[in-house]
């Protein structure tokens, strides 16, 4: 059969819908076990303008079908991004897709600044990490500043701006219509959301920094339900994310109105976890005789 | 390189499983490719079986059968993961990935070798032990029963054994072995719980010897790809930088490392 | 060993702090698997001024490490209640909390008021049902809305009122500030996080309602996290949930700052599971020589 | 009645667990108390292992061997759940709890049985069969391939066999069958989807034929605790209330239920 994967976000053309959640995804470390070249796209970690160190160490807990994470965006700065880590991905037929990250709005708009005239594809404006002190999710969870910080960012590029929502809002679709009237080309959705664990026998949290991000298929429901709602409030495509372990989750959050998709935590957990979403979309695909998957996109009311 | 060649988790046959000591126990694994590629110091994940349960359990490799395709495992009973291991019966198989992390380096031009394991820091340190060329002083501390001591002894030149209690071999700990002992050398490897790392350190800063210390933190994922599992490793001398455990360790030389708990 | 797990809120004393969360409890149905005497209290499924039919089905869906319900507060009313519930409840020795829920701030009140001079103990405002057209979550995400309704049903009772939190908010410690201004005397939380599954062979949402309320084990990071926050926040008495299915579990939120604990989808999924914690809490006493259960509280900063 | 007296979670050995028609499994369990105490129509939970799937699949009682303590359960693979189920081995266990339900009630006066099942609805009509008293007519439709009909035979006065594509007994569904049949009686008892349980409700009011029949709903708990599983149940004629399945039910009066899908 022959059948199209392609979709189309914001005039950029991916060929299939399939990429890395950002900061889940290393790609020298991640292409010994993922081909590259078959991802709709690479998203990069969060770049920052200067090198961040990121936060104390444990960073990571496992929580019951999921995982906290306090990373804190440990990066090399975007000057190193550029000269180390571009070239790199440059060589995959793939899209490249960055991530950015900052303290102050100066210092999103410096990143997006440096990264004109090169391959990357697309922005992604993370300001929903709940690991960093200033910035971050502070700035994702006011609907004045979202607006605020997407219109200055989009005036400091020419390439289309992802929004990254985050799911630590009483509603979504203010967060979403905030971004798009600050000028976002699309959304995605969602950053983890903020947790805790606490070792009853060491009676101490086990994160460094005590609260982290949730993610993994535990919070797939909280993200399916914020894609469905963002996708009925807004006009702009959406990249869908939170928990996405199969061909099947994927779908679900195609039919709830996703036209890309991400896959974080699944990665780390199973390496190959991407390409395997891939394939089980190609299943789903198959079963049902879909010629296209924008015909599946937001085919649930 | 298309994605059929590349690396993947794995299913391993499981040929033994038993307890060799308090809480402690022996996993004898069948997986040819896996073993083959294995160096001393490196280590897999085992996945639980039980999808509630999602991140890997890294545990380092013991020893390793080319032969066979064989690799031996010993772990602790610490959670839900090491609890739902010790169920596991032999014909079973478990889920893993790996060869993890770099391995020591052992192709310094080093005479005399110390090697230095404190509880489960000893088991990661026998297939090091059998392929180290030259002199082998090798100091063991348990806290009471002993294992896998007649294997090291098989590779010793010297063999130094304590207990916390004494009720076996010296009473005390390593640093008490090495200095009543007055052992030196011209490299050692070490690894252990963080306290015994920083002992060893200062033991070994006060004689001069450089050495190879395994480190261990909680993982994301092993390979690379989340940044969960850093350590400060220095940058020149006074700078340190995070460095992933996972794949840039879970060896370092001992120079590198900064102490800071 | 003589250990104490008395707990004390508002004035009223429990012979230990495990109680059952609201709408997962059945007595009549579940006394054939617990036995009440032993339980600190059961806490009534919401009940509302008239009977209330509930949605329609499925009404449950199971999703990763956890489930959603939209059962929609079905109950037979206050009148009912009292005549052919509570004089049941009565005769087990154990402390009775009613859930109340309403779609105007005078049905809250009216049950309130019908309560009066029972042997109900507490009651319990749920302003954070995610299940309900009117009222529910819609009181219980604006924190004007949550210090008016609680001081308005303060005035139609002389019982010691807790208000239970929704976690569908930005910021959960101005909800139980809001809460306490208004006069709560004790705070409880988690209710449910609004969540929605699709069946992707159906291509349509397993819940007739669409999204429901998501709860169990999944949810227990998200909820640790609050009760963190909310004990760091206010001064009164906290009863967590979210996620407990074992003593362990239990302990995290005491260590977490609750002062009592309810459990709520395990008891589903295993129905003796509410003695089972009781005797999980007991057995870590034993484990570390814990003479009263007080000693814990809050014992993670 | 302290905690110990209380019903609970229990463990049933699986004494068998087999393929008996096209994506249909039989599975045996011992377990003497939950056995001895069920009635027809009753079901059990059954919990799966991997505890990243919480709720309880529950599954009617198909038969049961009071003598042995075991019971007979027939099951479709639909999702994960079943999935699982069909790889667990004779000699293991599985957590289930029961009986649950509140079963047919058999009390009535009744000469002419009529007992209709449709695919899976049929194996929890056999215990029923076994145990009613009277002429007993069976009405069954399969999709293609046939199983347990020698069991059913051997309590039958009158049996009728369809399957939708012909290709064994008369091709159609019960309601065909019903009908050519011309089949009558004082009580039916009914079992299968609720496009089929529908039908049958139709043809009963038609035929003015009483019946009692198993509902199914999406069940949080199956034992009352959360008000998941309701049906329409109707109150003095017209007025309906939702009734809980799970032990208001599975089985009620056909007059009583409102279909209104
Ligand atoms: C490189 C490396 C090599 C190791 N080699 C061995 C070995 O050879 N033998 C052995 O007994 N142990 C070894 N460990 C420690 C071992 O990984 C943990 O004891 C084990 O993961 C605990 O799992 P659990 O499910 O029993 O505990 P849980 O507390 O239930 O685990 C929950 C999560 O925390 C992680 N975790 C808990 N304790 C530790 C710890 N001390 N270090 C790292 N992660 C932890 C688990 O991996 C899991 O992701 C090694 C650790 C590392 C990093
Ligand atoms: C009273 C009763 C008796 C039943 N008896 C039988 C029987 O004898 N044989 C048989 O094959 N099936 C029977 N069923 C249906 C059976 O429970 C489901 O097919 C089964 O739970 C599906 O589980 P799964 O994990 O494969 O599917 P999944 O879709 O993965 O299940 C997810 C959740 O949805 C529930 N679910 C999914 N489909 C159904 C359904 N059709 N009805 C109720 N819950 C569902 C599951 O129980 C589980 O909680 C009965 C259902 C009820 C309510
Ligand atoms: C270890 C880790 C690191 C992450 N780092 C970033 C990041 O740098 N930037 C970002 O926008 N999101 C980051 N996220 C969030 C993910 O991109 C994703 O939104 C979230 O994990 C939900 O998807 P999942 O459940 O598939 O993991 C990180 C998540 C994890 C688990
Ligand atoms: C089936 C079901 C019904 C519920 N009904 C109510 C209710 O009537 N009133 C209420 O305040 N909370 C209700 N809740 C929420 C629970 O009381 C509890 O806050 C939530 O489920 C989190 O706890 P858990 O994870 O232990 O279930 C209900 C939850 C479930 C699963
Ligand atoms: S554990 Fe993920 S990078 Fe090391
Ligand atoms: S399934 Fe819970 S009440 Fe019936």
């Amino acid at each position: 059969m022959c059948k199209s994967l392609q979709v189309k976000i914001a005039d950029v053309t991916f060929k299939n819908p399939v990429m890395n959640a950002s900061g889940t995804f290393q790609p020298r470390e991640c292409a010994d076990y993922v081909d590259i070249n078959q991802l709709g796209a690479v998203v990069v970690k969060g770049i920052s303008s200067e090198p961040w160190t990121g936060n104390a160490t444990p960073r990571v807990a496992e929580t019951y079908g999921g995982m906290l994470n306090s990373v804190g965006l440990q990066n090399p700065g975007v000057d190193v991004f550029l000269q180390e880590e571009l070239p790199y991905l440059e060589q995959f037929d793939t899209k490249i897709i960055v991530n950015i990250a900052g303290r102050t709005i100066e210092e999103y708009c410096e990143v997006a600044e440096k990264l004109q005239g090169t391959s990357v594809e697309m922005l992604e404006l993370n300001i929903s990490c709940p690991n960093v002190k200033e910035g971050g999710v502070a700035f994702g969870t006011d609907a004045k500043m979202v607006e605020k910080i997407t219109g200055q960012v989009k005036r400091h590029t020419d390439k289309p701006l992802i929004v990254k929502l985050s799911p630590n809002v009483t509603h979504i679709t203010e967060m979403a219509k905030a971004a798009v009237s600050g000028g976002a080309d699309a959304l995605s959705l969602i950053n983890t959301l903020l947790g805790m664990r606490i070792d009853v026998h060491h009676r101490q949290p086990i994160l460094a920094t005590k609260m982290g991000g949730l993610s993994g298929p535990a919070v797939k429901p909280i993200a399916v339900r914020m894609v469905y709602q963002v996708a009925n409030a807004v006009d702009v495509p959406i990249i869908g994310m939170g928990g996405i372990q199969t061909g099947e989750d994927a779908i679900e959050f195609i039919l709830a109105g996703a036209d890309a998709i991400a896959v974080g935590t699944a990665g780390l957990t199973n390496p190959t976890a991407m390409t395997e979403v891939l394939q089980g979309i190609e299943s789903y695909m198959d079963q049902y005789n879909i010629q296209d998957i924008n015909e599946l996109r937001g085919l649930v009311k | 390189m298309s994605q059929n060649d590349k690396k993947k988790r794995m299913t391993a046959k499981i040929l033994d499983n038993r307890q060799i000591a308090t809480n402690i126990y022996e996993m004898v694994l069948h997986n040819d490719e896996i073993t083959r590629a294995t160096m001393p110091g490196q280590f897999i994940n085992l996945y639980c079986r039980n999808e509630s349960k999602l991140l890997p359990r890294p545990i380092s490799v013991c020893e390793t059968d080319h032969n066979e395709g064989t690799m031996k495992l010993v772990y602790a009973v610490v959670g839900a993961g090491t609890k739902e291991f010790i169920e596991l019966q032999s014909g079973e198989t478990i889920d893993i990935l790996g060869p993890l992390g770099n391995g020591y380096d052992v192709n310094q031009p080093v005479k005399e070798h110390i090697i230095i394991g404190g509880g489960l820091g000893i088991p990661p340190l026998l297939e090091l032990t059998k392929r180290l060329r030259g002199k082998k002083k090798i100091v063991l501390g348990f806290r009471d029963k002993l294992f896998l001591v007649n294997e090291f002894k098989r590779y010793a030149d010297e063999l130094y054994i304590s207990t916390t209690d004494g009720s076996v071999g010296e009473q005390g700990n390593v640093i008490d072995l090495l200095n009543r002992n007055d052992i030196t050398g011209d490299m050692f490897y070490s690894c252990g719980s963080k306290r015994m790392l920083k002992a060893v350190h200062q033991w070994s800063i006060h004689h001069q010897i450089e050495g190879q210390i395994s480190l261990e933190e909680r993982m994301g994922c092993s390979f690379g790809a989340c940044v969960g599992c850093v350590a400060k490793i220095k940058r020149q001398g006074k700078q340190w930088e995070y460095k992933k455990v996972c794949t840039e360790g879970p060896i370092f030389f001992n120079k590198e490392v900064v102490f800071d708990v």
